[in-house]
């Protein structure tokens, strides 16, 4: 229910996408894969609302997405390259403040334990190794009670079992009737049932 | 015509507003007629004011400054507000063209700011027996808005991409605008060395005719000079902002031939 | 609403009690300006007391400047505001309760300490109530102009100091009202006047700057 | 060892100058600081003499203060700093350089910018050298300390307040050569003694500065 | 000639290798793997000389390396999470600066046009994307004049061109007698004459 209409994306001096038309339904996942520099990251802003798009339309249940009230953004949960997450809280300080903020599902301790962050619980994020924070930033994300996930390589500085977690997080939501669009380089490693290649 | 509702020409000449090659177009052709009819009211006004108006009866002929210090003055308030209200229509619409209304206004604000502080300063050495007065309400608040207007150009500078520059700079030109009643009541809040309402106030102007009719003419000779200034300017402003569309380059291999 | 409301101050209290020096340290930087100046000025006392309002009203506008030249860019700066402006909440609102949170760790104390160095200005004691009255109302305007200046240079890295040209001009009618209210307070005389023009202000920002603080929040980060 | 100094003085200067907002404000904030005092201060010319030095040395110490304090947070923050210490120089020559740049934009227009100031408090023409003089003498010292300061607070977040916590003691002494300085000037008075006390000071403070600078660098960085 | 002998590097509370020996030659590439927060990052900050361990030597051809004179410390080159480009420059411009200060190849061209960077030579860094920046990193690791080069998870957000470069450049640094110890989580990716599994 994520449709997109003919969009044109421009960064600066630079047209990156013309013409891009897609619709997403519930239960599917857009990988969205090209080289450096060619767009991935101006999309997935433009598709959660964060930027405007030069031409055409990025619609979410039939509303613009930067349009959307409050409470129907909150379907929409972004996750960028970086991770958005309190340096100076702890781990589940950040995980605790994202459960109210969004109104977020009660599993902290389930989603600590997925991700084995358990024993880092009370530490602050900023002590935090790059991979361990990586993890957080997704704990986060699956908190929120959306329906569209916006992931911009969320697989950056994860090891195995941490890739693991997130194909099985993203199975389950789209299982669940969840839509995603996911940009990564390493296509080989998340399943999506539409490619966009930039 | 006459068949078409107010609501819509109304509508349709904002739509026209908007449209960078009908607003060039205009403001090539009102330059000239801005330009000679505000040379004339100078020119008229300067002679009636400098030559044949009488002296004052307390301050002999400094008072002459008037003539200048009080259109400047109206000019840089009047500036201010114009800038703040392009740029709120900018914000609010996303009028491009708007944004580069404000972003020509500013700079002509500013000067004339500092015209109206520098001569009043010359202006205050005779009848105060200073240049400046630090602590005076109007004199300071007069300052601030030189500041605002500088503050407004530097923070579109530190942006080094224009719409993000317009829209940020946008927003602040519309929170200064508290500044410009704080100057004009500036003088009846405090009690100020500068003197208080003399064109606008309740009973009508309290000057005498004689020196009321050219300060007048000046006022309009300023004011469309300040309309010229900003015809010009507006006309570089939408070339450079339009400098990838097809009628620019049209334009410019038309010069070319 | 109002949880949302409540869930933030809580957070960004939590993250400056995290950071206890930023607690402390505006409040520090007002002492301290508050009691060089008299070091760098003769100390004589009729002097001191006259400037002292001055003095007093220009370290407190400086240091609340300081203490929220960062409410936005640390936000900005590791993606977290991103989330913010995403969030099921209107914006506005969240700006309000970061402005709260922030003026609760800068302001409050800030009112405790002025009495305590009015009177190392030799101002008199009853003027004190009066004082704290003036900056209680001015402190919120100063707070919300202050967000509005870190909100424009959000995404610019010399905001810290670009922040005091937007913003010193138009915290101008505070400061006067402020100084004339400490000076009427000092004479004994009725301060009604100025203090209900800072509580207007104080009304007129609290409502209007948290939404112009968050457009501009929102349009840097576009 | 000459190359690699100028190497840093002159990115930190194509640094400052990309962003010239950043190079102008510190000065404008020091006008805005030095008008709004007397707007705030009852406007009295023989008030506004004796508290004029005073006022323009407070002003410059806060702006060149505000003006230092992201000295080495932005290198530390995307990592460039890692990168210097890690570099074929001596930490202690690319922290110098990085001071000189940030005094050339920060402290040299300060120079040239406060004699107006200074005849706008009615301070005499006849003080002006003697006022440059002690400018031209403090700033380097003011930079060296606003530079310690920013190196012990580089890891902190709250770095741009605490660095006043921290520093602002230390300019007592500055501060107080400074206006005596600028008062034997005003007075028509010889002004040797205060002036050699600042060269010392800035001596000290040049030669070694930059070294404990370096070491607290490198210590916050670990 | 990096000799590292029974170090010991504790991070806050917990120790996270202990008694770690092993000798990198000229021509060797050590490649360092491990999940999400066993100190691949802290291994590497102490053969760099930017932490101290706890216990242990790291030496760089007989000298401690937080003990190197300026000059020596020059032949050994660290990239970390982070890029350390300046965002107010241009790409062009970060060169220059490492060239300079590093008295470094003067092969800027050359390396902006592998990297594929060319066309943003003049770009501030801040307006490129995550991945050219990163590449923008690895073109001032390659300007240094380093025998040694340490590097945290180089291939973080590259696209498969990236990582073919940077397959490259590893192969030239060591078959020309340089030394690399090289983090990663794609082990597969990068080929390595020593495993350093933690
Ligand atoms: C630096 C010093 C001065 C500044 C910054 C200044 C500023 C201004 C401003 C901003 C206005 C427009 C106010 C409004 O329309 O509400 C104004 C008007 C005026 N000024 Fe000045 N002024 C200065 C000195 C003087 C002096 C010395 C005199 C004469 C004694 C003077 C006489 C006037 C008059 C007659 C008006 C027209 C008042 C009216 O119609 O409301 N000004 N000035
Ligand atoms: N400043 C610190 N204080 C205390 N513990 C820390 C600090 N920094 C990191 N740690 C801890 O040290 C451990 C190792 O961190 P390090 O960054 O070296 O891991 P890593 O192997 O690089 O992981 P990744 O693959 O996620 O980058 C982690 O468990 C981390 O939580
Ligand atoms: N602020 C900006 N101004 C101008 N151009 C920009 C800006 N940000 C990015 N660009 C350019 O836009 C293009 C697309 O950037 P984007 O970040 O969307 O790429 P990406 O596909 O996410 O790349 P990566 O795989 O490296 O993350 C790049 O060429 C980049 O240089
Ligand atoms: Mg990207
Ligand atoms: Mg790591």
């Amino acid at each position: 229910m994520l449709t997109v209409t003919s969009l044109e994306v421009w960064r600066g001096e630079s047209c990156l996408l013309r013409d891009l038309s897609f619709e997403l339904l519930p239960g599917q996942t857009a990988l969205i894969t090209g080289p450096n520099g060619s767009g991935k990251t101006s999309l997935l802003r433009v598709l959660a609302g964060l930027a405007l798009p030069f031409a055409g339309r990025t619609q979410w249940c039939g509303t613009k997405v930067h349009r959307l009230a409050p409470e129907t953004r909150s379907e929409i949960a972004y996750l960028g390259h970086r991770d958005g997450l309190k340096n100076e809280l702890t781990a589940e300080g950040n995980l605790q403040f994202t459960r109210d903020f969004w109104n977020g599902r009660d599993e902290i301790d389930r989603i600590l334990d997925e991700l084995r962050l358990k024993p880092f619980r009370r530490r602050e994020v900023r002590r935090l190794s790059a991979g361990q924070r990586r993890r957080l930033a997704l704990g986060c994300l699956r908190l929120k009670p959306a329906r569209l996930w916006l992931l911009d390589e969320p697989l950056t500085n994860l090891d195995d079992k941490g890739v693991g977690v997130m194909q099985t997080w993203l199975q389950h939501h789209t299982g669940a009737g969840g839509l995603a669009a996911v940009s990564t380089h390493q296509p080989g490693r998340l399943t999506g049932s539409l490619a966009i290649e930039l | 015509m006459s068949a078409v509702p107010i609501r819509s020409r109304l509508w349709r000449a904002f739509h026209q507003l908007g449209s960078p090659p009908y607003v060039y177009r205009l403001a090539g052709r009102l330059a000239p007629w801005l330009g000679t009819m505000s040379c004339v009211l100078l020119a008229v006004g300067a002679f009636w004011g400098l030559v044949l108006a009488p002296p004052d009866y307390l301050q002999g002929d400094s008072f002459r400054i008037i003539y200048i210090h009080v259109p400047s003055a109206y000019l840089s308030m009047g500036g201010y507000v114009l800038m703040a209200v392009a740029a709120a229509i900018g914000y609010i619409w996303r009028m491009k063209l708007a944004h580069g209304v404000a972003v020509c206004v500013a700079p002509l604000g500013a000067w004339f700011t500092a015209l109206a502080l520098i001569t009043g300063g010359i202006w205050g050495k005779p009848t105060w027996g200073t240049y400046w007065e630090w602590g005076d309400a109007r004199l300071m608040f007069e300052l601030l808005l030189l500041f605002l207007f500088i503050g407004y150009m530097v923070l579109r500078m530190s942006f080094d991409e224009r719409d993000k520059a317009d829209r940020v700079s946008a927003l602040l030109a519309v929170v200064g605008v508290v500044n410009v009643p704080i100057i004009h009541y500036s003088v009846e809040w405090w009690t100020t060395l500068h003197q208080g309402p003399t064109l606008i106030r309740e009973g009508g102007p309290s000057i005498t005719m004689d020196m009321l009719i050219p300060l007048l003419i000046m006022l309009a000779g300023f004011s469309l000079f300040f309309g010229w200034l900003l015809c010009k300017r507006l006309q570089g402003e939408i070339l450079r902002r339009e400098s990838r569309t097809r009628w620019v380059r049209n334009l410019a291999a038309e010069a070319a031939a | 609403m109002a949880d949302i409301f409540i869930c933030i101050l809580k957070r960004d209290l939590r993250l400056a009690f995290r950071r206890w020096s930023e607690l402390a340290t505006p409040l520090i930087f007002f002492v301290i300006i508050a009691s060089l100046f008299p070091l760098a000025a003769s100390p004589d006392e009729a002097q001191l007391r006259s400037t002292g309002a001055a003095v007093l009203w220009m370290s407190a506008l400086l240091s609340s400047l300081l203490a929220l030249d960062g409410l936005f860019r640390a936000d900005a700066e590791d993606g977290s505001m991103e989330q913010l402006i995403l969030g099921p909440a209107p914006l506005g609102l969240v700006v309000l309760a970061k402005i709260v949170a922030h003026w609760s760790v800068s302001g409050v104390p800030l009112l405790v300490l002025a009495p305590v160095l009015a009177l190392s200005f030799y101002l008199p004691l009853t003027a004190l109530p009066g004082l704290v009255a003036a900056l209680a109302l001015a402190t919120p305007t100063l707070s919300v102009l202050a967000a509005i200046g870190a909100a424009l240079t959000v995404s610019l890295r010399a905001g810290g100091t670009i922040i005091g040209l937007l913003i010193l001009p138009l915290t101008g009618p505070v400061l006067i009202f402020g100084t004339r209210a400490t000076e009427l307070a000092a004479l004994g005389e009725p301060l009604a006047g100025p203090l209900y023009l800072l509580a207007a202000l104080a009304v007129l920002s609290v409502s209007l700057g948290p939404v112009i603080t968050a457009a501009a929040v929102r349009t840097a980060l576009e």
